[in-house]
């Protein structure tokens, strides 16, 4: 069974199912991250770049294996076939195949140092900045020209070019949406950059890509990208004052019991509470998700979270929590209506 | 037993070095295998978060330093000093040292298993978890408060002194302990590969040695050399370590080139293809890999002159490298090439690093990389480089010199379902890897979302990774085969052209029964001008002295792991109880009397 | 033994050396004392240490008058070093300037 | 290794080089990347401390200046060992060797008080990056001279047994090697960190 020639099968099969595989990637299907379908001026260029190489590359590829397979097909041993000639070498062929690949590189280098320029991460003049930080295992992001600071979930207007100002509060974080942008690393102590821009509204995903630690898998993000007016609807809510709940509501005992607990020791909510260790919670109703964009922000999930939040995020840092019955039902709803 | 505790024949460390890493190679494996099996689907739930964590880190630091490069060692052991015409190498008692040292390191740094009840850890397993390039500052006290990054920092102090030992010792062996007319550029292509390796030993692990020390400090006795709390910068230790880690992809994939430049004129019955540019090549792709290492931070900000320049110079490699590729084209080429099991694993190499190199190539373009970094494109790459190169080469090495190195043939018939085996798994293993990268997978993740839509790749990769279990296990019984049905092997069962195939299978203890004098590079062919070496003499003309053992390269090698275990406990008699051991080792060492 | 032969360095030359090695150090720690060498104080100091570096290396360590592989063997790594060194400042001093620039 | 060396001289080598010789000036070159990553992480540092003391305030320029004399002629001293040993002036040699040593033990001894002045001075290891880098910089070559000691008091005890003689040159020779090199990182750093601050 195993003879010589399944060689030439497997090879052919192999660059098929490559093609295949490749179509699939490319073609339809949902990928929210997929650095293909490319929808900011950033990841744009990357991907033309990237094709650029990629073509490159299967041509070397296709020609360089074409030569190996030709060389084991044409060359196998025969029984009583001659004795090879001795050939030691061939002066013009070495020249030739060292000038060559540093021709390609040419065609490669080339537009390469011209993104690497393009890319450095400095936005046209009227960029909306945004400030993001990492924290094990969430993101914080502030909009320091709107007063506005927020969690896990971007909010940009399409449009517009967005300053991205990276830094750290523990260790290396790297911020990545692929649709939008190339990764950059968090560092605590240094600030890198990014600037793109995207046109088209809708949600992108990103995550962290730079190991962190125990919860590294769990540290998600979402871009949303809006129109100017709904954006604008959106920093009008997060600047204003946090939800008053009503006399009597049970939101209203929830924020009492909120004051009370050991919530406020790490988190802010405008005129409740002034700490900095999690997320400000100021708003944290409108979010769609919670805990590193990992679940929906529904009634259950906040209640399992507040719970025990370590034992849905391996080493979370918000430590399980005691409250319980009615008294988390009135936290869970208070946070709800903080929109 | 006692014999080979203080042997310093380089044909027995060889061996030993040869079981010892197999043993960490399989380990390393499992590691594997089970990140695999919590890869299978999404949101896997077969390891926690933790254990994931560990196993990523020991698999990378198990296979680069308990696997790979001891791996290579075992060849260099055996067949360095064959290939030269040498009775041993030059500093036997070393060589023994740097195996002892290797050894007590790889257990030291798997004991971290099993050692979590000694520090009240609470678990069983307190192993390294912060990733085989352990990026200051997740490994700070405060973000990694456990045992397990001290296990890592020793446990790579300890490897760097085996490694160092042995670079030494091989530089000067392969220099000059040649047979007498075996010129530079006669060496053997293994010969040569192996050395350019040593000179990139000895130069980038006082490197890491360095990181690690910084990092020792940081750890225990509360300095701030990676952490911006206190002024430091943890970008500082990704210079050092890249500067290390650069080279070491070098240290392991070029004796593997070696490996092929051999294989590859054996079975095509031609001449090593341009033999000088090869070995220039070689050269050139040290030096090179010297000047490359911030490649592996594009996404760190090094700003955009660093980001070019680095670029500039990654592309750069790919030129010695095709090189290289289309020389062993050009040896198959014209040949008359017989398919044996060592051959096909060459060839298979070429292959497969093509595809390594070129999405390298990819990735040497900074600015598609920050796409790629740190995903599981990144992670394709590695292991097409790395299994696909190193891993495949150095089986090709295994089934052409296993003979020379236990006078036993391999079975062919289980080599090739070893071969194909291998080469379709590895390929349904790593090759999704490319597109669950790209599309949105990043590395190191023990859990990811079905949203993704990468479900389907990872079930792919990993039966390919099981496919590749097997066909290691396959391996394996080939190998325990030749102990319990033996084959016995010829001198030279391949006809070789080069000096190790001059003696009989396994050698004796003294390798030539006389020095041979070389007269040309192939020195067992015909070639235009000179007819195959006249065989040496059956017997020794006169009685060939061979040194006795030492048990002071064990005593001194005991003395490391001692000390890493006291400060690992942080208890200073311990580390002086080491040291103590170490010195006496040393002195006791120095006045033996030792000839070789 | 092919160090034999060759035209060794005698205890005069040692003693020359030495003297030489003194009177730099006395230069150095003068020029760092006189203000004004400040503005060339660096570059000085350098080449002075340079040339006391190779003066030891050379002569003491033999180098001028063994062979000429052990000067690879020190000469390769020494350059490798030399070249790390600059090259962190280069990227981390340029990093620092880039950063407060923008 | 000393009885290594009578059967190395008389081996054969292909370059005609001595082996042992061989590896330890690979070895230093090695150790110039080990001192090399030393030295580039205090260079990269400096200036960086966020509290003092800062070097200009705490660095002894005259104390240190004659630790560097100081180490110049412990090189001197072990030039002219070797140079005894190798025409056989056995008496000579052995006084060379402990001049040597004992050359060694007073920067040694000036490197102690240096690092507990600076102590008391307020520079801890972890007081700030000048003190870090500063003492693991300085430490690690001083735990270089200390090994360098004990070689060369190692090699005189051996002489004064009678056990050491011109057919040991090459272990001499060695550990001169080790003692110059040594000395050459002090040129180096003392020009480095001392001098330009």
């Amino acid at each position: 069974m195993l003879r010589d020639p399944v060689y030439f099968d497997a090879v052919p099969l192999a660059l098929v199912s490559l093609v295949l595989l490749l179509l699939t990637a490319c073609g339809g299907g949902h990928y929210p991250q997929s650095v293909f379908h490319a929808e900011a001026d950033f990841s744009r260029e990357l991907d033309g770049l990237f094709r650029n190489i990629f073509a490159w590359a299967v041509g070397v590829f296709v020609v360089v294996e074409a030569l190996l397979l030709v060389a084991i097909a044409r060359f196998r041993a025969r029984p009583g076939g001659p004795e090879p000639k001795p050939v030691h070498g061939h002066t013009a062929l070495e020249i030739g195949w060292t000038l060559a690949p540093a021709l390609i590189l040419v065609f490669i280098a080339v537009p390469t140092m011209r993104t690497i320029f393009d890319t450095a991460g400095h936005a046209p003049e009227g960029a909306l900045r945004v400030e993001v930080i990492g924290h094990q295992w969430w993101w914080e992001y502030r909009y320091p020209t709107l007063d506005i600071s927020t969690a896990n979930e971007l909010h940009i207007p399409a449009g517009m070019p967005i300053q991205v100002e990276m830094t750290s509060a523990d260790v290396i974080h790297s911020f990545w949406i692929p649709r939008l942008a190339g990764k950059r690393d968090l560092i605590q102590g240094r600030t890198n950059r990014i600037a793109f821009r995207t046109d088209s509204t809708g949600e992108y995903w990103g995550q962290c890509a730079e190991f962190c630690g125990a919860s590294h898998a769990n540290m998600r993000l979402r871009v949303i990208a809006q129109s100017d007016s709904v954006f604008q609807r959106w920093v009008d809510r997060q600047r204003a004052a946090p939800v008053t709940p009503a006399k009597g509501s049970v939101e209203e005992t929830g924020q009492q019991i909120f004051r009370r607990s050991a919530c406020i020791g790490c988190h802010t909510i405008t005129g409740i509470a002034n700490a900095k260790v999690g997320p400000d919670l100021s708003h944290v109703g409108g979010r769609g998700t919670i805990a590193g964009a990992l679940f929906p922000n529904t009634t259950e999930s906040l209640h399992r979270w507040i719970s025990n939040a370590p034992s849905l995020k391996p080493g979370a840092l918000m430590p399980p929590q005691s409250l319980q019955g009615a008294d988390l039902d009135a936290v869970v709803a208070y946070l709800q209506s903080l929109k | 037993m006692k014999s080979w505790l203080t042997t310093t024949d380089h044909k027995r460390i060889g061996l030993l070095y040869f079981w010892t890493a197999f043993a960490f190679f399989l380990i390393g494996g499992l590691e594997a295998l089970i990140i695999r099996a919590q890869l299978v689907r999404p949101e896997g739930i077969g390891v926690s978060a933790e254990t994931f964590n560990q196993l990523f880190t020991m698999h990378g630091t198990t296979m680069v330093f308990l696997a790979l490069m001891p791996l290579s060692a075992a060849f260099f052991n055996f067949i360095i000093p064959l290939q030269i015409g040498a009775r041993d190498v030059a500093f036997p008692r070393l060589n023994a040292f740097s195996y002892w040292v290797f050894l007590l390191g790889g257990l030291f740094l798997n004991a971290s298993f099993v050692a979590g009840p000694l520090f009240g850890a609470g678990q069983l397993s307190v192993a390294p978890d912060a990733g085989w390039f352990g990026y200051a500052n997740l490994t700070s006290r405060q973000f990694s408060p456990g045992p397990n990054v001290d296990f890592w920092l020793l446990g790579l102090q300890i490897l760097g002194i085996a490694s160092l030992a042995a670079g030494f010792n091989f530089v000067v062996t392969i220099l000059n302990m040649r047979a007498p007319g075996m010129r530079m550029l006669r060496l053997p292509p293994f010969t040569w590969m192996t050395l350019i390796t040593q000179f990139l030993v000895i130069t980038a692990f006082p490197v890491i040695t360095v990181a690690l020390v910084l990092l020792m400090f940081d750890r225990f006795f509360g300095t701030h050399f990676f952490l911006p709390s206190g002024g430091g910068d943890p970008i500082l230790w990704q210079h050092l370590f890249w500067m290390f880690g650069h080279p070491e992809v070098y240290i392991l994939i070029l004796p593997a080139m070696g490996i092929v430049s051999e294989v590859l004129p054996t079975f095509s019955r031609k001449p090593l293809f341009g033999y000088t540019v090869v070995v220039y090549s070689g050269v050139v792709i040290a030096f090179l890999g010297w000047s490359v290492w911030a490649h592996h931070m594009f996404a760190s900000g090094l700003g955009p002159i660093a980001d070019s320049v680095f670029a500039g110079t990654t592309m750069l490699i790919a030129i010695p490298t095709g090189v290289k590729i289309f020389n062993w084209i050009g040896t198959l080429w014209g040949g008359q090439i017989r398919f044996t099991t060592a051959l096909l694993f060459a060839v298979g190499f070429i292959a497969m690093f093509i595809i390594g190199g070129l999405s390298g190539v990819t990735h040497a373009s900074a600015p598609t990389d920050l796409q790629q970094t740190d995903t599981y494109y990144v992670v394709a790459h590695i292991h097409y480089v790395l299994f696909g190169g190193t891993i495949l080469g150095l089986f090709a090495g295994m089934y052409y010199w296993w003979p020379k190195m236990t006078g036993r043939l391999l079975s062919e018939r289980l080599g090739k379902v070893h071969f194909w085996l291998t080469l379709i798994g590895m390929n349904l293993a790593f090759f999704p890897m490319h597109l669950s990268g790209l599309l949105g997978m990043p590395r190191r993740i023990y859990t990811y979302s079905p949203d993704l839509g990468v479900a389907g790749f990872n079930l792919v990769s990993t039966i390919g990774a099981f496919l590749v279990g097997i066909a290691t296990l396959v391996f394996f019984w080939n190998l325990l085969r030749t102990r319990w049905q033996p084959v016995n092997a010829p001198a030279n069962p391949w006809n070789g052209a080069t000096l190790e195939w001059a003696i009989p299978s396994p050698p004796p203890v003294y390798n030539f029964t006389v020095i041979p004098t070389v007269a040309n590079r192939l020195p067992l062919w015909q070639t235009e001008r000179h007819g195959p070496m006249a065989p040496l003499p059956e017997r020794p003309p006169a009685p060939i002295h061979v040194p006795g053992g030492s048990w002071w390269p064990m005593i001194t090698a005991v003395g490391l792991p001692i000390m890493a275990i006291g400060a690992l406990s942080h208890f200073l008699p311990v580390v002086l109880a080491g040291a103590v051991v170490a010195i006496v080792g040393i002195y006791g060492w120095a006045f033996e009397p030792f000839e070789m | 033994m092919s160090e034999q032969g060759q035209a060794h360095a005698t205890t005069g030359t040692y003693l020359r050396i030495a003297a030489i090695l003194v009177m730099i150090t006395l230069i150095e720690v003068g020029v760092f004392y006189v203000p004004a060498f400040q503005a060339v104080l660096v570059p000085v100091l350098l080449v002075l240490s340079a040339v006391k570096f190779t003066l030891v290396v050379m002569f003491y360590m033999h180098l001028k008058f063994d062979n000429k592989f052990f000067a690879f063997l020190f000469g390769g790594p020494l350059l490798l070093g030399l070249a790390v060194v600059v090259s962190l400042l280069f990227i981390f001093y340029g990093t620092v300037r880039l950063r407060t620039g923008s | 290794m000393a009885h290594d060396t009578h059967a190395a001289t008389h081996h054969h080598t292909s370059m005609g080089l001595d082996s042992r010789k061989m590896a330890f000036w690979a070895f230093i070159g090695s150790e110039c990347l080990l001192f090399g990553s030393l030295i580039s992480t205090y260079l990269v540092y400096k200036g960086r401390s966020l509290v003092g003391p800062y070097p200009h305030e705490i660095l002894n320029i005259p104390f240190t200046s004659f630790s560097t004399f100081d180490l110049l002629m412990s090189s001197l001293a072990m030039v002219l060992a070797l140079a005894a040993v190798q025409r056989g002036d056995m008496k000579q040699g052995k006084l060379w060797l402990l001049v040597t040593a004992l050359l060694g033990l007073v920067f040694l001894g000036g490197q102690f008080w240096e690092f507990s002045h600076f102590v008391h001075e307020g520079l801890g290891l972890t007081t700030n990056l000048f003190g870090s880098t500063f003492y693991v910089l300085t430490g690690t070559h001083g735990a270089h001279v200390t090994i360098g000691v004990i070689w060369l008091l190692t090699l005189w005890v051996q002489a004064l047994r009678g056990k050491l003689g011109p057919a040991n040159a090459m272990t001499v020779e060695i550990t001169g090697l080790y003692w110059h090199f040594v000395d050459v990182v002090w040129i180096v750093i003392f020009t480095v960190v001392y001098l330009i601050q």
